[in-house]
């Protein structure tokens, strides 16, 4: 069945088969094997088709570069991933694939028609047409580009894999366990370093692996190989395999993703798919080795046609022959080995076309022993097959002159344009890269990190200079990090060096402007494209790049950026680094969402903060709303009450006999030291300097503009003590700024800062009958009214616990707050419960709370203030200290816009019959019947059904609104205008009767 | 990790009682009063621990100390403290509620620690602890051995922790 | 994410400790009543925001919770050194000269 | 210039694209120009145009330090709405929706304006009360706004989870219909061979070394690494790199300069119809013309001039993504880049005249500059020639900080641009 498989070749186990799933047709392949590997051993090239000519395609190379076998692969529901490089996925039991891209099928896809087509979807043709009609841009014309777009099908169910992350300190990482990398990371644990060594495939040798007759200290590669990871091992060096490097980021801090679950055949439980690793080294080594360049030329992507390095790889990795006769065309070296393996396997090789005139003398020899036809000095000007190449047109090139041309059959053509160095990694670091003219390609030059380039990234050639370059890479790491270590030569024979040239399109004797050579695979862009783009005035690379789409690919250019580049100069007439060489992004390769998520879905997604009384809420039906990170309960309805029949009975209760709140949330601030008085009037605009002990404040904090940031109840517990509370969601804030005048504005004063948010659990006992309920089980502390009056506060024991009770009220009735430990808040809660039960005691949550507030007129920072409110402007101008020289935000109270008239204050706001609600947001106008745009006055901030009043009441921000107290203004909402009446803020009990008990 | 796997997964992750804990701020004049007051002497540098009896005390910062004790030592502490504070002023904050406290131990607690903990924590040596962050929450992280960690959280921040913990023992037991 | 070097705890940290502050060396002004509007606007809102050093401040959040200053090279990111609270601005280049 | 439509495309589609011209010349600087735009964005160059068109200065050079449109222009995530709170703001960036919706005929270039319509979620009671106060204010305003409820949300969007349980489960959202995304690239593009074709200089890789100002403080032009050039008008709009520009011409700015990331994932068929934004959340994506999701991150917390940014943010954005779309864990994140936002303390722009005479900015834009383009652009423009504002950017002048009169959209919402 699988014709191509050669035997006693490659690495894959033969003695396990795996069988799986191709657009329906099932297939087998052994463990070890890709797709793309097993497809190619049943001599199946076409895997996809591209994305704007939908032409076929088959792989091009054969690891996670690849820009054409892109496929869909799933095992399950849920587990469905499009965009999969068949190149790079091992196979695994079950495994289901299916190509992309295609209507109906794969061999027959309608969207071909693209292809015919293609002098009309000329590089940036959507620039210059579908404008006219205008209207068809959103109904017809994007749709339909839309519609086109796109590669794979998108994910449609819930994913039911986990993703995992970790931390990781090294001293040394290498990236990329190729020759170099592998000698680097010996010749630094050898010295003593501790080091990681990585690697994106399956396993560690790079391109060793595809080498197998070089002999490498006297031991075949593979061999040597083995014994090298094997003292790699007994060194400690952590080997990580299936994990690729993805972005190099500030001080040596590399981002890996390690796959572990898709290659399995049954994923353990609890197993993570993917593993994102933060690793932070002391050193880096990159050997990240290079990419093979295509070559560019008419009909250079049909499936058959692609590196002959990957051609080599197949053969010597997995066993597999990718053609039975095969043309190379190369302007490297490094093909003719892979014509030799070839042809030492089996496959006819037709010929080697050379682009060079005069092709190595050795290379030459060897060809000849093969009997191998060698063109040197020679081109491929076209190919022909639809899906599947079968003949290549090759042409002698002389004196700049193409001519000869003739046809060679074969079902295979292989190419090498050269070598790329891989300075992805490099590139994320700022580095900087110089154009090595003599190699026609960019290196490293500076590095902003401590890192080492070593092996072909650097431009080597030949496994002796990398083997020996990443020794003196794993060297200097060693030394860098303080290790004793000497440079040694790795001696290789049989190795197989090589050098070549870089071209730009291949010369053709065709007609240049009817010519499809690609450079960008998948994105269909061709060498014309590039040129028109310059034509059309797109001198930089970025201009191109971004005109063209070339390089935007899902190898991000990987196989097109230097080919490009080379077109894009001599088009413009300027050497390539003048033309800019695109900047590489991480990651490295394409990595899932779910692995930079990680821990971080579902309930984990962010911390849910709940307090000590929380799981009581939840259990007597509590519904929630989230404030800032807690949660917390926002009513607590019976059976077949709704919100607003629950908060109307829970506020009636409260101020007809006593409700109970759970105020845990709120910050709590210890302010303790000889200095803590002077500090509390610095940063607050109260004056506290006379608030005597056992004592409480209302405290309004402004930012340094002025304007209103939070608010709280602050006691004072001994001469040099304050309890200061927060707001909830400003508790975190509060203490930061605090901290920071303390430190960097006032470090003379003698006071200290201590969250005690969580130290106490707080609950708030309003109504008439509050001090009922709550007397019985207060020991050390008399609460008569005279001993202990409205904005007290004292320690003393409840319930039998250590408390700090306050007796303050955000209610209007008689109110108190009741600090325990927080391990003790639930069973003070339930003995409160307990204790109120003859007074129908009412639990009541976060909404009763705002409606019960604002009846009395009182703001909640960040509902009635909007960041833009001044103390004067929401009526606390009571709170503002007239005498004191200096607190925070002072001085900007006096700036010319915070003291111009005009501006919005908070008032009431009442309509005419009670029954309408206005909306929370609703804006306010004089005239609603005045065109829009509309001068809006101010905008509702507060509204609510009030059961104390009978009616609704809402408060809002209006321009100059003190001064319109009684005045008519509208507001207009969707289902109407509606006339209020505004009003002063204190609705209900305005001079605090119901305080005085 | 391939070659990682011969690791013996194992870690126990528990809950501590409560003990009597508290913040100490009091500045270098103080310093040596307020160990005086605890029986020992207040360590400098941040990370270090004093052990008196069983009482610890971490430094947390340059005029921070976190003073952990028997419970029943917490009103002998507070009131040695108050009788010093005319002299010697400082803040002691009780703050024994405010946390909940997690040991970790077994050969792969301290792997099971960097998945939230973003330090290099072969720096923190056994007998040394220091406040950090573990997966967003602030921590007071104490080395107590090699392969002994605890971790005093938040109490609101610590179920979050906790299920960080259980998923990584979880995926610690499945050898991946 | 930045390694930061704590001058209080003498260590070089992860940046996930750490929160960033804004401009240093902005002193607030003794007596900000007496000064112009002008002059409360620079104190406020006018910042350096240079290409290249830049003073700045950190605090230690999740740590020693110290606020302190750094001198960060803004296109590379680097810090050139970091110092605490109250100390006066180095001189970069002398301190070059010494290392 | 040649005329873009159908019939010329067909037209060298037969001869082989041999008759496209170049777009617009690459200049070399004259000695003097009536205005000189220190910055080649889509604002400056937009500013040029407008120049040009409706004010009739023509002798205009836009110069930059590198290549048009490389800036913030090319690495934004292109979300355009103006469902902002405030009037002034509203104002300007419903003036620049109006001038995008006519765009592409205006320049004869596809700017590929898509009326997809601009979600943002609601994540918590107060995000409710703070849309609905968007939603009210932009109906008085005659700005298009609409709430919808959490079932309403998911049939626009499909992938959206309203579960209840979510950890931030969605409460509603505020629809602009008429908002959408655009072409970055394009624009910048489509306002360059427009505005060359009215006799504008484009000049590329030219980096301003300073502002020069004469004896009287006035602006006499820009020192650029080609040497002096003379302007008595000179408009900064050089988004992050503006503190140093004006620097040169002795201005302090209120402003800070933060890295920025975006993401795209690899290109999938259509499945997501329009733009989201949850701020709560800190997620905003859509879907490319191309199939690529297109995710906008956040800003690191220091300034940075590097464009560089860090993993854990890129981390944090991408959980949020999966926490409002959970479908999308298996897809993969394609390529991440940064840009340097300038941001003024209320989070609004700097559109105006300055201190020194002749001398204009246009800055300040934080991470939503995109969508102001054509309004920075045409009152901008307006400003320079006319040394006074346009109605529009006259809020937006650099007195508001000193006067205290704010215009501080992040504060009245927590909503990132």
């Amino acid at each position: 069945m699988s014709t191509y498989r050669v035997s006693g070749k490659g690495r894959v186990n033969r003695g396990e088969t795996v069988r799986f799933t191709f657009d329906g047709t099932s297939y087998e392949g052994y463990r070890g094997d890709t797709i793309a590997s097993a497809l190619l051993a049943h001599g199946v090239h076409l895997m996809g088709r591209s994305f704007k000519y939908h032409r076929p395609r088959g792989p091009v190379a054969a690891g996670t570069e690849e820009p054409n076998a892109l496929v869909g692969t799933s095992r399950g529901k849920g587990r469905f991933e499009p965009n999969t490089r068949a190149t790079a996925q091992e196979l695994r039991r079950g495994l289901t694939v299916e190509s992309q891209n295609k209507w109906p099928n794969l061999k027959f896809d309608v969207g071909g028609i693209n292809d015919r087509m293609y002098m009309l979807f000329s590089a940036g043709f959507y620039y210059k047409t579908f404008m006219w009609p205008r209207s068809f841009w959103d109904r017809v014309y994007e749709p339909i580009i839309r519609a086109a777009a796109g590669l794979g099908r998108p994910p449609e169910d819930l994913d039911p894999d986990r993703y995992a992350s970790r931390y990781l300190h090294t001293d040394l990482l290498v990236v990329g366990a190729g020759p170099a990398g592998i000698a680097a990371a010996l010749a630094a644990a050898r010295a003593g370093a501790e080091v990681t060594l990585m690697d994106e495939h399956a396993e560690m040798g790079g391109s060793l692996l595809s080498d197998p007759d070089v002999t490498i200290e006297g031991a075949p590669a593979w061999e040597w190989l083995a014994t090298q990871l094997a003292e790699l091992d007994r060194l400690g060096v952590r080997r990580m395999t299936r994990t690729t490097a993805i972005g190099y980021y500030h001080q040596n801090m590399v981002g890996l993703c390690e796959k572990l679950t898709d290659h399995l055949d049954d994923v353990p439980a609890d197993a993570p798919r993917e593993r994102m690793w933060r690793v932070r080294a002391n050193r880096v080594v990159l050997a990240q080795g290079a990419l093979e360049k295509p070559l560019v030329f008419d009909g250079n992507d049909r499936p058959g046609v692609m590196l002959a390095g990957a051609a080599q790889t197949y053969l010597n990795r997995y066993g597999v022959k990718v053609g039975d006769r095969a043309v190379i065309v190369t302007s490297h070296d490094s093909a003719y080995y892979a014509a030799f393996d070839l042809a030492d396997a089996g496959t006819r090789i037709a010929a080697i076309v050379d682009t060079r005139d005069t092709p190595r003398d050795d290379l030459a020899q060897e060809a000849k022993r093969r009997g191998i036809d060698l063109l040197a000095g020679h081109t491929v000007t076209g190919t022909s097959g639809r899906l599947r190449v079968k003949s290549v047109r090759v042409a002698r090139v002389s004196g700049g002159k193409v001519t000869d041309g003739r046809a060679v059959a074969c079902d295979c053509l292989l190419m090498c344009g050269g070598w790329t160095p891989s300075l992805h990694l490099f590139s994320h670091t700022k580095g900087t890269l110089k154009f090595d003219d003599a190699l026609q390609a960019f290196l490293p030059d500076y590095s902003a990190e401590d890192c080492h380039i070593a092996g072909a990234g650097r431009g080597l050639w030949g496994y002796e200079a990398t083997l020996s370059d990443g020794n003196a890479a794993g060297v200097a790491a060693a030394v860098a990090l303080g290790h004793e270590a000497q440079e040694s030569r790795i001696e290789v024979q049989g190795d197989r060096p090589g050098t070549g040239v870089t071209h730009k399109e291949l010369p053709t004797d065709g007609q240049p402007g009817r010519a499809r050579a690609f450079v960008d695979f998948q994105n269909d862009v061709t060498a014309k494209d590039i040129r028109l783009a310059v034509r059309e005035g797109m001198r930089s690379i970025e201009h191109v790049k971004r005109y063209t789409t070339n390089g935007m690919a899902t190898d991000q250019g990987k196989m097109s950026n230097i080919n490009g580049l080379m077109i894009a100069s001599d088009a413009v007439g300027k050497a390539p680094p003048q033309v800019g060489l695109t900047t590489f992004r991480p990651p490295y390769t394409p990595t899932t969402f779910g692995t930079f998520a990680g821990y971080h879905r579902g309930g984990h997604f962010e911390v849910t903060r709940k307090t000590p009384i929380d799981a009581w809420a939840e259990s007597h039906g509590a519904a929630f709303e989230p404030v800032s990170l807690w949660r917390r309960a926002w009513y607590f309805p019976k059976a077949g009450e709704d919100m607003d029949a629950a908060v109307a009975r829970e506020c009636a209760a409260t101020r007809n006999s006593v409700g109970i709140f759970d105020a845990s949330t709120l910050g709590k601030i210890e302010v303790q030291g000889p200095d803590a008085v002077e500090f509390m009037n610095r940063m607050y605009t109260n004056p506290w300097t006379k608030l005597g002990i056992g004592r409480a404040r209302y405290g309004l904090l402004l930012g340094e503009d002025g304007f209103i940031r939070d608010d709280g109840v602050i006691g004072r517990l001994a001469q040099d003590l304050f309890h200061v509370t927060t707001t909830t969601g400003g508790a975190a804030r509060v203490l930061t700024m605090m901290e920071d005048y303390l430190q960097t504005e006032w470090p003379d004063l003698d006071v200290w800062l201590t969250s005690t948010t969580e130290q106490w659990a707080t609950i708030a006992l309003n109504g008439p009958n509050a001090r009922r309920v709550l007397e019985p089980l207060v020991e050390g502390q008399d609460m008569s009214a005279e001993a202990f009056p409205h904005m007290s506060v004292a320690e003393c024991r409840v319930a039998g616990f250590p408390a700090r009770l306050f007796r303050i009220s955000f209610t209007g009735e008689l109110g108190f707050e009741i600090n325990v430990p927080a391990r003790h808040g639930l069973a003070l809660w339930e003995a409160l419960m307990k204790s109120g039960a003859q007074y129908d005691i009412c639990p009541y949550g976060t909404e009763t709370m705002h409606v019960l507030r604002a009846e009395k007129g009182f703001i909640i920072v960040g509902q009635d203030t909007d960041g833009t409110v001044t103390p004067g402007d929401a009526n606390l101008s009571w709170a503002v200290g007239k005498k004191k020289p200096d607190f925070v935000g002072m001085r900007s109270l006096a700036r010319p816009d915070l003291v111009a008239p005009g501006r919005k204050q908070l008032v009431g706001l009442m309509t005419g019959d009670g029954k309408v609600k206005l909306e929370e947001g609703a804006q306010i106008v004089a005239d609603p019947n005045q065109p829009k745009p509309m001068k809006m006055l101010g905008h509702v901030t507060s509204s609510y059904y009030s059961a104390a009043l009978g009616r609704h009441f809402a408060m809002a921000l209006i321009e100059g609104g003190h001064e319109m107290e009684g005045r008519e203004v509208y507001v207009p909402m969707p289902d109407g205008n509606h006339a209020a009446k505004i009003t002063t803020t204190a609705f209900y009990d305005p001079e605090g009767e119901r305080l005085k008990v | 990790m391939t070659n990682q796997k011969h690791d013996f997964p194992w870690v126990t992750i528990e809950d501590l009682a409560p003990d009597a804990r508290f913040s100490l701020r009091v500045g270098e004049a103080g310093r040596d009063r307020a160990g005086l007051t605890l029986g020992l002497s207040l360590p400098t540098g941040v990370s270090n621990v004093v052990r008196h009896g069983e009482r610890a005390v971490v430094c947390l910062g340059p005029d921070e100390w976190l003073v952990t004790a028997p419970e029943g030592e917490r009103d002998a502490i507070v009131e040695a403290f108050a009788t010093i504070y005319d002299q010697t002023p400082h803040s002691l904050v009780e703050i024994s509620d405010r946390e909940l406290t997690y040991r970790i131990t077994g050969p792969a607690a301290f792997t099971l620690m960097t998945i939230g903990c973003p330090r290099d924590l072969s720096r923190l040596t056994p007998g040394r602890a220091v406040r950090t962050v573990f997966d967003g929450a602030t921590v007071i992280l104490w080395r107590d051995a090699e392969d002994a960690f605890r971790l005093d959280v938040w109490r609101s921040f610590a179920p979050h922790v906790r299920d960080l913990l259980d998923t990584g023992r979880a995926e610690l037991a499945a050898g991946l | 994410m930045l390694l930061i070097h704590c001058p209080y705890c003498d260590e070089t940290l992860p940046e996930l400790e750490f929160a960033y502050a804004g401009e240093a060396h902005i002193e607030r002004p003794k007596d900000p009543s007496a000064l112009s509007d002008e002059e409360w606007r620079d104190f406020l809102f006018i910042r350096t925001n240079p290409k290249g050093t830049h003073y700045e401040r950190w605090r230690h959040v999740h740590g020693c919770a110290r606020y302190f200053n750094a001198a960060r090279d803004t296109v590379s990111d680097k810090f050139l050194t970091t110092y605490r609270a109250g100390e006066a601005r180095p001189d970069l280049d002398r301190k070059e000269a010494a290392e | 210039m040649t005329h873009f439509s159908a019939m010329s495309l067909l037209k060298n589609a037969l001869n082989g694209h041999k008759g496209w011209r170049e777009q617009w010349p690459d200049s070399e600087p004259k000695k003097e120009y009536d205005v000189v735009i220190v910055g080649a964005g889509a604002h400056g160059l937009g500013a040029a145009y407008y120049l040009a068109k409706e004010h009739g200065i023509t002798n205009v050079a836009v110069i930059d330090k590198g290549w048009l449109g490389g800036g913030n222009t090319g690495r934004n995530t292109t979300i355009i709405r103006s469902n902002y709170l405030y009037d002034e703001s509203a104002k300007m960036y419903d003036h620049a929706l109006d001038l995008w919706e006519g765009l592409s005929q205006e320049l004869n270039y596809n700017v590929m304006f898509s009326r997809r319509g601009v979600m943002m979620l609601a994540h918590n009671v107060h995000d409710v009360q703070s849309f609905q106060r968007h939603v009210h204010s932009n109906r008085l305003n005659g700005v298009d706004n609409r709430w919808l409820t959490p079932e309403e949300a998911k049939k626009f969007c499909p992938p959206l989870n309203i579960s209840r349980d979510a950890r931030y489960p969605v409460m509603g959202a505020a629809l602009q219909m008429r908002a959408g995304t655009a072409r970055h690239d394009a624009v910048a593009w489509g306002y360059a061979r427009a505005a060359a074709a009215r006799g504008v200089d484009i000049i590329q890789n030219c980096p301003v070394i300073a502002i020069r100002r004469g004896v009287d403080g006035a602006v006499e032009g820009v020192d650029t690494a080609r040497g002096f050039i003379r302007a008595r008008k000179v408009a900064v709009s050089a988004a992050g790199h503006t503190s140093v520009v004006m620097q040169s011409a002795g201005v302090r700015m209120p402003l800070e300069s933060y890295p920025l990331q975006a993401l795209v994932s690899e290109p999938v068929k259509p499945c997501f119809p329009c733009v989201v934004m949850s701020n709560a959340v800190h997620a905003y994506m859509s879907q490319s013309d191309k199939g690529e999701l297109v995710i906008g991150s956040g800003t690191d917390q220091y300034v940075s001039y590097s464009q560089r940014g860090g993993l854990p943010l890129i981390e944090h954005t991408l959980a949020a993504i999966c926490e409002v779309f959970p479908i999308f864990t298996r897809m993969r994140m394609l390529r991440k880049w940064g840009g340097i936002v300038d941001v003024t303390p209320d989070r609004s722009a700097i559109v105006g005249k300055t201190p020194v005479k002749g001398l204009y900015v246009n800055c300040g834009w934080g991470t939503g500059g995109f969508k102001a383009t054509p309004g920075a652009a045409h009152t901008l423009a307006h400003t320079v020639a006319r040394d006074e504002p346009h109605p529009i950017n006259a809020p937006f002048t650099l007195e508001r900080f000193t006067t205290g009169r704010l215009i501080d959209e992040a504060a009245a919402a927590a909503v990132a641009h």
